[in-house]
């Protein structure tokens, strides 16, 4: 009934998450040969780190009780951005600079407009969705940019001691955001401020420059993400961020987080990303229609909300 | 590789800024001279490189014959309601013409049977519509298109072996037709194996994944057959990530595809010069509004483009010429 | 307490003034703009497109008002669209004639609709998870059923319907003017409005008149998916076929249209005629670049642009 | 009693209302421990407690808002089960709550017949006119001059407070319960509302009256029970007992009004507030603290106290004047407040005050973090050092320091709003009515952890409706009216009477 030492576990019920992994490799080994090969498996971790790379900066939002709409456009801008002048410096530093920076600014934007001027989350980064994406289509005007030096393509696509590159990127931004949510006071500010706004607002928390980091590094992590996918596809094209927000924002919820604030951590959003990716994983080694798709996702989707909702009721039951 | 003539990213804030200030000052072919006609040309989106070809072409085969363009483009890639709205907005305004892109072949029919009710004349182009009464239709037979440049690599890979299909959005009527194109040249070769046949919806990074994921499933892969070449690409780079070889071939002759078949690492481009779909699209709009006789369908002919006759295609956008009328649509 | 109790005439209309939300600025500028540099924007034919190509999204937005005064949301509803605008399809291909197609749909809708609300109620999810699993079901499902293909071939009674004109008005204003009709009757003058009020603002004081507030909270997106279906009626009309993936993002328009109108996810505050306004906003930003011929990708920004300078003003006006 | 003319006399006749041996546990209080209560019709019974004593809870009980864990009701004899609102409803009892249940943005005729509207011709339809006609008689009778169409948002307390009483009253209830239904009126509007009660009595009503004024028990009152710590203290006769009698049973054994010892000099000034004026209203303020004092303020409802801790802390905004700590002024903003040494209690803590889903641990931590970690680097031994120490200190009820705040009790959780000042190493406190909603207990606690702040050198404002502990708790208080402050009463004036003459209006 009480934990010892546990009070800032702040995750949900990731013992039945990771059950539910364990369930999923079992059926996925079981179901076919494909699935529990080191290639197969590397491959798993290869799309589950890109999808938790853009739902990192999105979970600390949600934490916050915030929201970003506007991380699949944001993705798509940096990436073409980063492209263009990676094609016409030939720096691929310059050229990553540029995309990081293109996602922090388009963050910055959406945390002034948030905290400064004070207008809800969902609509801001929604109007700010539609705003980068007119930016994107004007700049690129229907065209694709693509063919990249190996090297910056291996930030993508290539292995380092047989591991996927952008699993280290997963790994090292999950240990930095691990650190930054758990071992700093901002962290625990940020958690303090989606449990209740003004309560930590009373106690002396600024509310504004906690969000505008929060919002900054979710802009950022799409402009990082920006750059990977553009590694790892060789190209860079107006709308190639759109199909990832709402898989991003599945990533999240199944992971854990809770939209009301407070509750969350990136491990959990990981876990999502791992679910997400080994369920699409599988139906696309098993050969399932396609098609199926996004009613496998919703019924995850809910089927993480439901556990979290029930695991709430029995602890204020057993209390 | 395509020459980024841009002016920078310094002017792309700027004008993220300046977006208000600018927002009415789209109002040029009103002021245009008198008699000069104007083609309202309709694409899908704005994401895929194919349209902007497209939209390229038109724009220099109205040009050409001296008269003007106005692009529509649905906010949200292939919106079917969206371009239904746009149709009736055009309507009220009233070009001479209409160069039409369906965004889909079924649900566009009452756009194009509005358009005909209002009287004004719509060149279809690329995919056919459905219904609705056009002057002419100027695409290709996208069959053949698909069977051709499968059979092409079919018979690299000397009539043997082990081939995947990507398709695009599962049940439009494009990935319909490349898919049983593919199909049919499959058929053609007894001892070629179908693997698997799975939707990449025409993108880079979903072909990319599920050739990931097929690549685990099948340890022998020969041939990739995709439905479009920001598919090949991704199924190129997955092949290559892999380090496991095989044959390539897309459809659309994108300058992607065109730098890659010159790299070595796609084998060929089934290509129905989208140039020229726009090229002609706009020219027999304004020759039928100047009763200039246009045929009822101008088919381009197909090339498969490989590492042997991609010169033609291989100039950059903006210094293509539209060939003259009579080269497709002859008498 | 020396408030002025008695509020006059003249002072209730101040009062509405003062409560319009920004977009009503915005769009009276937007008009008067349109119609000096738009050519024939001002003619009725274009005005009657604007309202044709509103009153769909007007058809999801209206009950998406009274899900965001209850402090839900429902993101499934452009899912269940599509799927529902599929199943019309598919019954008028069948044969059924048009009442019993759009009684399927409508079932469709409520199918999902009541989903939505037990879940969030009686389950106890949030509204935003319950809604994006029941969009991904709905979505899933009309691709699944079609194969992702479009459902033709649905005769020639729903296309004529949606074809006809009574006084020069098309059909789908006449729905859509209903429709608004019938919400208006419905927020302001029965207990089931008062009901939604009270569950954003109140809910305790609810609880505590007697009334079931579960029963009332369920019934409130139960709606919102017996629009959705309906709405596939005009969509199916619209397009001349069933598509599955026609109104993808919709609910995400619906949902701006109404925050822009001045709808807050708190305390039961906003109301219809705002949302008509956002609706409008949107559909005469469109419609006018169209008429002017702009770039589609500055009206992609201009889309943007409209949605955070209308919460603008309001935030603006809400601080002095 | 026209009704029952021919039974036996009223104290031996059917009661209207017959609770028996209720009881009620909540996490971590016992609320309601085996409480009767008998009210016959036509009776005014006064229900008289401290906070936490449990008469919200009672009043909960009978109109379905809170199942008792036991217990039984009978109304006219008859057994019944009150398992919702809506059986309360449908058996007659109609309450006006403390805690106001109107909708904000419904108009105060759809407020008053919210659940029952009167229908029209269409089924499910309201019949507008109807409704604001008899909205319209309802406050006429209550002299209110209020258009019925506006909505409640608009309202001020007092008029809200109205409000919800035509809501009781037009349920033609046989129960009518009220809570503290004066607490935010002016004398005139008390005087209109007794003489509507009256008449509510002479149609035979059972009136249940719970209130804090004991003046009331003797002015409308006609029997009153005393509620204390959750059980039945005594029920009486208002004509046979007195103001000294009730307190006595109200407290316990000892008459223990809380007492200070006074007598220390003052330290230096603290807090100095000079002409401030806030958007929330309150405006023309002028007051200081100094070290080692407790300085209260008081006022009725509405009179802008809240407002006044708000605007000198910086959570609204201010547009003039000043607000000096330790002799600096402080440029506004809760963050800066608190960085200088600026602690808010607010009043309503599960709003304000805590993260009610956050464990204790880290509700105690939230402002201190500054502070033990000036490198902002979170280290979890130094945390739970600190913690426990916090826990120990207050003497905290919790199980351990990661139980969630929501499951504290109300006593409990404001330690916790107190302790989060402490470990911030706050030297200024505001007080925000300590004492609502917790036990006697409880409340002798926060008054003996005031005391210690005090005579450790820190200063406090305390913010209390509650005179009494206003005037056995503070050195000076300041008193309000329409959001300003009206006068300053020091340790020698300071009586209840003098705070409210000055808090009253005397037209």
């Amino acid at each position: 009934m009480t934990a010892p030492a546990a009070w800032p576990l702040r995750m949900p019920s990731i013992g039945y998450r990771l059950l539910g992994v364990a369930a999923l490799c079992l059926a996925l080994a079981l179901a076919t040969d494909a699935f529990l090969t080191l290639p197969n498996l590397l491959n798993v971790m290869r799309q589950a780190s890109l999808t938790f790379l853009i739902a990192s900066g999105l979970t600390l939002v949600i934490v916050t009780a915030g929201l970003d709409l506007s991380i699949g456009a944001n993705l798509g801008l940096s990436a073409c951005f980063a492209a263009a002048v990676i094609q016409a410096s030939g720096s691929v530093l310059l050229g990553a600079a540029v995309g990081l920076a293109s996602g922090i600014v388009i963050g910055v934007m959406n945390g002034v407009m948030v905290t400064w001027l004070g207008l809800p989350p969902f609509i801001a980064t929604f109007g700010m969705l539609w705003m980068v994406y007119g930016v994107n289509y004007w700049y690129m005007a229907g065209t694709t940019i693509y063919d990249f030096p190996q090297g910056f393509r291996n930030l993508g696509s290539g292995d380092a001691l047989g591991v996927p590159v952008p699993v280290y990127l997963m790994a090292a931004s999950m240990l930095v955001g691990g650190l930054f949510t758990r071992y700093t006071t901002w962290g625990h500010d940020i958690y303090a401020i989606g449990a209740n706004r003004e309560a930590a607002r009373l106690s002396g928390i600024p509310i504004r420059s906690r969000l505008m980091l929060v919002y900054t590094l979710s802009g950022a992590m799409a402009g990082l993400s920006g750059i990977v996918y553009l590694a790892r596809l060789n190209s860079a094209e107006a709308g190639m961020g759109d199909p990832l927000l709402l898989p991003a924002i599945a990533a999240v919820l199944i992971g854990g987080t809770s939209l009301f604030g407070g509750i969350g951590t990136l491990s959990g959003t990981f876990v999502g990303a791992l679910i997400l990716t080994l369920t699409l994983n599988g139906m696309n080694l098993l050969t399932i229609d396609t098609n199926w798709q996004p009613l496998v996702m919703g019924v995850i989707v809910l089927l993480a909300a439901w556990l979290d909702a029930s695991t709430r009721r029995r602890a204020e039951a057993r209390a | 590789m395509i020459d980024f003539k841009r002016k920078g990213l310094a002017v792309a804030i700027l004008a993220t800024v300046g977006m208000a200030g600018c927002a009415g000052g789209g109002d040029e072919s009103d002021a245009a001279g008198e008699g000069r006609e104007t083609i309202a040309v309709f694409t899908k989106n704005q994401t895929n490189p194919f349209f902007e070809v497209v939209r390229t072409g038109a724009a220099r085969g109205a040009a050409d014959m001296g008269a003007d363009v106005v692009q529509y483009i649905p906010t949200r890639p292939d919106n079917i309601p969206e371009q239904m709205s746009q149709i009736e907005d055009v309507v009220v305004r009233r070009p001479d013409a209409i160069v039409f892109t369906p965004v889909d072949t079924q649900a566009m029919v009452p756009g194009v049977e509005q358009v005909n009710a209002a009287g004004i004349p719509v060149v279809n182009i690329t995919d056919p519509v459905l219904g609705g009464d056009i002057v002419s239709f100027v695409g290709c037979d996208e069959v053949t298109l698909a069977r051709d440049t499968g059979r092409y690599v079919l018979e690299r890979l000397g009539g043997a072996g082990n081939v995947v299909i990507l398709e695009g959005v599962g049940g439009s009527v494009n990935s319909n037709n490349r898919v049983s194109g593919f199909m049919a040249a499959v058929e053609e070769f007894p001892d070629v194996t179908l693997l698997a046949s799975q939707p990449g919806n025409f993108q880079r990074l979903q072909a990319l994944q599920v050739m990931e994921n097929l690549l685990q499933t099948y340890p022998e892969i020969d041939a990739v057959l995709a439905a479009n070449d920001s598919m090949a690409m991704g199924a190129i780079e997955a092949l290559e990530a892999a380090n496991r070889p095989a044959l390539v071939v897309g459809l659309n002759g994108t300058q992607e595809a065109i730098d890659a078949i010159k790299a070595g690492t796609l084998l060929a481009s089934g290509d129905c010069d989208g140039f020229n779909h726009g090229c002609l699209g706009a020219m027999a709009a304004v020759r039928h509004v100047r009763n200039l006789p246009v045929p009822d369908e101008i088919l381009i002919p197909i090339t498969v483009v490989d590492e042997t006759n991609y010169q033609p295609l291989d100039i950059p956008l903006e210094e293509r010429m539209c060939p003259a009328w009579e080269t497709f649509a002859g008498e | 307490m020396s408030r002025a109790a008695v509020l006059e005439g003249g002072a209730r209309w101040r009062a509405a003034a003062s409560r319009a939300p920004g977009v009503a600025y915005l769009l009276a500028a937007l008009l008067v703009f349109f119609a000096l540099f738009g050519p024939r924007f001002a003619s009725a034919p274009n005005l009657l497109n604007i309202g044709i190509q509103s009153s769909i999204l007007l058809l999801l937005a209206l009950p998406m008002t009274l899900i965001i005064m209850a402090e839900g949301l429902d993101l499934s509803m452009g899912a269940v669209l599509g799927l529902a605008g599929i199943v019309l399809a598919s019954a008028l291909v069948a044969g059924y004639g048009l009442p019993a197609a759009l009684g399927a749909a409508l079932a469709v809708g409520l199918v999902f609709g009541v989903a939505n609300g037990l879940l969030v109620t009686r389950v106890g999810l949030p509204p935003f998870a319950a809604t994006l699993g029941t969009l991904g079901a709905a979505q899933g499902g009309a691709l699944v059923a079609t194969g992702g293909q479009s459902v033709v071939g649905i005769g020639p009674s729903l296309p004529a319907l949606y074809a006809s004109s009574w006084l020069g008005i098309p059909f789908s204003i006449w729905v859509a003017v209903a429709a608004y009709g019938a919400f208006h009757v419905l927020l302001y003058h029965t207990r089931f409005g008062a009901c939604v009020f009270a569950i954003g603002g109140n809910r305790d004081a609810l609880a505590l008149a007697g009334v079931r507030v579960h029963a009332y909270h369920a019934a409130i997106y139960a709606l919102g998916g017996l629009m959705a279906g309906f709405a596939a009626l005009l969509l199916t009309g619209r397009m001349n076929a069933g598509h599955p993936t026609a109104a993808i993002g919709m609910e995400f328009d619906a949902i701006a249209a109404v925050i822009v109108g001045g709808t807050r996810f708190e305390r039961g505050y906003g109301g219809l005629p705002g949302t008509v306004l956002g609706v409008l906003a949107v559909g005469v930003l469109k419609n006018g670049l169209n008429v002017l011929a702009v770039p589609s990708s500055l009206q992609v920004a201009s889309i943007g642009l409209l949605l955070i300078a209308a919460l603008l003003v309001d935030s603006i006006r809400g601080r002095s | 009693m026209e009704r029952a003319p021919i039974q036996e006399p009223p104290a031996r006749a059917v009661p209207r209302v017959e609770m028996r041996g209720i009881s009620k546990r909540f996490p971590g209080v016992r609320a309601l421990d085996d409480v009767s209560l008998t009210v016959h019709a036509g009776e005014v019974h006064m229900l008289v407690g401290q906070n936490g004593a449990g008469k919200s809870t009672l009043i909960k009980v009978l109109c379905g808002a809170v199942h008792p864990d036991s217990g039984e009701f009978r109304i006219d004899g008859r057994p019944v089960r009150i398992e919702s609102a809506a059986d309360a409803r449908r058996l007659g009892v109609a309450v006006i709550f403390q805690e106001f249940s109107l909708v904000p943005h419904l108009d105060i005729a759809q407020n008053i017949f919210l659940g029952r509207e009167p229908g029209s011709r269409f089924p499910g339809v309201v019949d507008r006119r109807r409704m604001h006609a008899q909205a319209r008689a309802l406050l006429d009778a209550l002299g209110m001059d209020l258009d019925t169409r506006l909505p409640a948002a608009e309202l001020g307390v007092a008029q809200q407070q109205m409000v919800e009483i035509a809501k009781a009253l037009s349920q033609n209830a046989r129960i009518l319960v009220m809570d503290e239904p004066t607490a935010a009126l002016s004398d005139h509007e008390i005087d209109r509302l007794f003489a509507r009660i009256r008449k509510l009595k002479q149609d035979g009503i059972a009136v249940i009256y719970i209130s804090h004024r004991l003046r009331e028990v003797f002015t409308i009152g006609d029997r009153v029970t005393v509620l204390r710590d959750g059980r039945h203290a005594a029920t009486l006769e208002s004509a046979r007992t007195d103001m000294a009698g009730l307190v006595r049973l109200m407290v316990g054994r000892e008459v223990r009004t809380h007492r200070r010892r006074f007598g220390e000099s003052a330290g230096d000034i603290v807090l100095e507030v000079r002409d401030l004026e806030a958007e929330n209203g309150v405006h023309g303020i002028g007051l200081h603290v100094r070290a080692g004092e407790i300085v209260g303020v008081a006022g009725l409802v509405g009179s802008g106290r809240t407002e006044l801790a708000r605007a000198i802390f910086g959570a609204d905004r201010v547009l003039g004047g000043e607000v000096r700590l330790g002799g600096q002024r402080l440029p506004g903003g809760p963050a800066e407040a608190v960085a200088r040494g600026m602690g808010l209690v607010p009043e309503d803590r599960k709003e304000s005050g805590l993260a009610l889903t956050r464990s204790v641990g880290d509700n105690l931590l939230v402002a201190a973090l500054p502070r033990i970690f000036p490198n902002r680097w979170y280290r979890f031994g130094t945390a739970a050092r600190i913690v426990a120490d916090l826990i120990a200190r207050l003497q905290v009820a919790t199980p351990s320091p990661g139980r969630l705040a929501k499951f504290l009790s109300g006593g409990n959780q404001q330690k916790v709003v107190v302790g989060k000042w402490l470990g911030a190493g706050v030297h200024f406190y505001v007080f925000d009515e300590p004492t609502r909603g917790i036990d006697v207990a409880a409340k002798a606690e926060m008054f003996g952890l005031m005391e210690t702040l005090v005579g450790d050198g820190a200063a406090v404002l305390m913010i209390s409706s509650e005179l009494p502990e206003v005037v056995a708790l503070c050195d000076r208080a300041y008193v309000m009216r329409d959001r300003t402050i009206v006068g300053e009463l020091d340790r020698r004036d300071l009586t209840e009477e003098n705070i409210l003459k000055l808090a009253m209006h005397h037209e």
